[in-house]
């Protein structure tokens, strides 16, 4: 469970907002709104624990998360606006790394299956800098799909994915949801998820 | 405690605080100044071995020891400022910088002016001077940094870090080169092996003051546009007499 | 719990980083061959009189070699930093120290080891004896992972900032000094008839204090340079 | 007292004069540096104020 209390954010010396107070349990979907430069990603990113909070405290399970430290880190998957894929490796060698470095083993079956449910069949083992925007994209996503953690901080997660691959993100949300997980996201499009309930923060 | 420090660690209440201090030390520095000049030109005697070139003493020995010294308070500031988050403190390391900056030029630049009469040499490679230099690098690096970065609050963290490790090495860069020195010998020179004079020594602690008083008063300006600067989007900066126009 | 062992997580950043690296041979090849260039250039400056070069050699490849581990400086995290890996790493329920000690090793080993082992094919350029040569790789096989980690501090530090390059440089250089003459202090101990000892474990002692505090330092910069 | 044997200083005069007097140049540029950054700050502080003042 997630709980956030009084939280307040700066960027440099502006402040972006204060009193922030929301509590997500297993399940629980919100959305982030707000106009440009009212501090959306600043909010995922102290979510994250990249930011130091002006004010207030951000707890996980009930205790602070600067308290848990590295332990919180196995708790959460942020996807950003970058990629995170390295455009040397092929998207099985990035998920490879990425899930080595996350503390689990995962056999080379798995992650094609994962691949290939995120539409890469027959591109798994091509140089990421061969694929196109959208694909490489999709070969972020499948973080999602390798990590066990519960809570999910999704910065734009539908930027340059089609509509199926934008269906398909509703979908895998779905699942993530149905198995008590949490999801924080932001988007500028529609995401639409059957049968959960969302929940919208806006600031101002 | 009768006097709440911590109300002076906001900056707005500094603020007035430090524009009250300014003068209390800005007119001491100007008038110890004079006197210090006075005694180490008027006072002290001829040196016998230097002639009149020692008198650049009472400019060099203050200004290469406010350097280091400098270099110190400016790294406990900033850690200051890392650890517990008090971000005056993290204004005041940067305020200091270019005075500290300027004191190591000042002392490299009468350092070899004096070199130049007793040495034979505008430059030798002596343990202090190229300490000094070195000092005046690590100077350099934490105010390039500060300035590279645009967001204030990694600008005070990177240069907390960097201040920090700084200090840590400027005893081991001391010792290194005054190693390396005597290795390779030749250029060390004894500086003035004679007993200083009681009007030298009044001189020169007079100046040390003097410069001392000065290098406050001009950090404490300094931090007044700094924190205006930083507070810009306070409601207290509206309200100061210096907006009233 | 997800944690990895300190040397499986070590092992793992270490493999990562000399993978992508193999990736892209060139990078590796231009250190190197810019330390033989700026080498090679002193004699063609100086001039080629035999015991000016012998007497130069030790300083001519020691501030050759920190030349070249500054210019290598900027591969070690801005690569990660640009494609949001690096980002990733610093959310992984790892030690980020050891996470940063391992992609520090495998810099080393790009950029420092390299060196390392050129350096005696230098060194016969400017006559150096065989015992001064042994003493040169020795100091250079203790010191420059010293630079790789007082480099590393610098660039998490100037991570992301335009002119990165040269401030780096800037920021690290000063730092650099006393390995540098603990580094020349030992060939020029040798060949004038002295026992190195002292230079070589002066230097073992800056090598043996950087890993205790290096790794962790620039953790924290790291996180700085993120928020 | 003879104050161009004084300046003269025994002949090391430009080496003592030159100390001093880049000091002071130092100084004094230091100082009108720290007032006119004053000065430019309030300026642009004042310049936000007014066009916030006219909204």
């Amino acid at each position: 469970m997630l709980e956030v209390k009084e939280l307040a954010c700066a960027r440099g010396e502006q402040k972006l907002f204060s009193d922030l107070n929301f509590r997500l349990a297993g399940g629980e979907l919100l959305q982030v709104q707000g106009e440009n430069g009212r501090g959306k990603t600043t909010l995922l990113r102290t979510l994250c624990g990249f930011i130091q909070p002006l004010e207030g405290e951000i707890q996980w399970q009930g205790k602070s998360i600067n308290e848990l430290d590295e332990d919180y880190f196995a708790n959460i998957v942020y996807l950003g606006h970058l990629n995170a894929i390295k455009d040397d490796l092929s998207a099985l060698e990035n998920l490879r790394v990425s899930s080595a470095l996350s503390g689990s083993t995962i056999s080379d079956s798995a992650a094609i299956a994962v691949l290939r449910r995120m539409g890469l069949r027959g591109r798994e083992t091509f140089p990421v800098k061969l694929l196109s925007q959208g694909l490489r994209r999709r070969a972020a996503l499948a973080r999602l799909l390798i990590n066990k953690a519960p809570l999910w901080i999704l910065d734009e997660p539908l930027t340059a994915l089609d509509v199926s691959a934008v269906g398909l993100m509703q979908e895998m949300i779905g699942e993530h949801l149905r198995n008590n997980g949490i999801v924080i996201f932001t988007t500028h499009q529609p995401l639409e998820v059957s049968g959960a309930v969302l929940r919208r923060l806006t600031l101002s | 405690m009768a006097i709440n420090w911590f109300k002076y660690a906001a900056p707005s209440s500094f603020y007035g605080l430090a524009g009250k201090l300014v003068p209390w030390f800005a007119w001491p520095a100007a008038i110890l100044f004079c006197v210090g000049i006075y005694i180490g030109f008027f006072v002290a005697p001829t040196d016998a071995v230097q002639s009149e070139a020692y008198r650049i003493i009472f400019i060099h020995v203050p200004a290469s020891i406010l350097s280091m010294f400098i270099y110190l308070i400016m790294a406990g500031y900033a850690a200051l400022g890392l650890i517990f988050n008090t971000r005056l403190s993290s204004m005041m390391a940067t305020s200091l910088a270019p005075t500290g900056a300027l004191f190591a030029f000042i002392s490299l630049w009468t350092g070899a002016l004096w070199g130049k009469p007793m040495w034979g040499a505008w430059w030798v490679w002596d343990a202090r001077l190229t300490s000094e230099l070195i000092l005046l690098f690590l100077y350099l690096g934490f105010i390039s940094l500060q300035a590279s970065i645009e967001d204030p609050r990694r600008a005070d963290r990177a240069g907390a870090l960097l201040a920090i490790v700084g200090s840590v090495n400027v005893p081991i860069i001391y010792f290194s080169v005054k190693w390396w020195n005597t290795l390779h010998q030749g250029s060390t020179v004894k500086l003035s092996g004679t007993s200083m004079h009681i009007s030298m020594q009044q001189a020169m602690f007079t100046m040390f003051a003097a410069l001392w008083l000065y290098a406050i008063a001009i950090s404490l300006l300094r931090v007044r546009s700094i924190i205006l600067e930083r507070e810009r989007n306070s409601q207290w900066v509206t309200e100061i007499v210096e907006m009233k126009q | 719990m997800n944690k990895l062992s300190l040397m499986g997580l070590f092992g793992l950043v270490i493999r990562r980083d000399l993978m992508l690296a193999m990736r892209r041979r060139a990078d590796v090849l231009t250190t190197l061959i810019f330390f033989v260039i700026v080498v090679s250039l002193f004699p063609l400056a100086v001039g080629s009189e035999m015991d000016m070069l012998r007497k130069m050699a030790p300083g001519v490849v020691w501030v050759a070699a920190l030349l070249a581990s500054m210019l290598s400086l900027g591969r070690m995290f801005s690569a990660d930093y640009l494609d949001g890996t690096l980002e990733q790493m610093l959310l992984v329920p790892q030690s980020l120290s050891i996470l940063v000690l391992g992609k520090i090793a495998a810099h080393w080993m790009l950029s420092g080891l390299p060196l390392v082992l050129v350096a005696p094919v230098l060194g016969l350029q400017f006559d150096m004896s065989g015992q001064a040569l042994l003493i040169l790789v020795l100091s250079l096989l203790l010191g420059t992972p010293v630079l790789s980690m007082i480099g590393a501090f610098g660039a998490a530090l100037t991570l992301g900032l335009r002119g990165g390059g040269v401030l780096v440089s800037l920021l690290v250089l000063p730092l650099c000094i006393p390995v540098l003459i603990f580094g020349t202090g030992a060939v020029i101990a040798v060949t004038s008839g002295v026992s190195p000892a002292s230079n070589l474990s002066l230097l073992g002692a800056f090598l043996l204090m950087s890993l205790l505090f290096a790794p962790w330092v620039s953790a924290q910069a790291l996180r700085i340079s993120m928020e | 007292m003879n104050w161009l044997g004084f300046f003269e200083m025994k002949g090391y005069a430009w080496y003592i004069w030159g100390s001093y007097g880049v000091t002071l140049l130092i100084i004094m540029v230091e100082i009108l540096l720290v007032v006119h950054k004053r000065k430019v700050v309030l300026q642009q502080l004042r310049l936000i104020r007014d066009a916030e003042i006219k909204e």
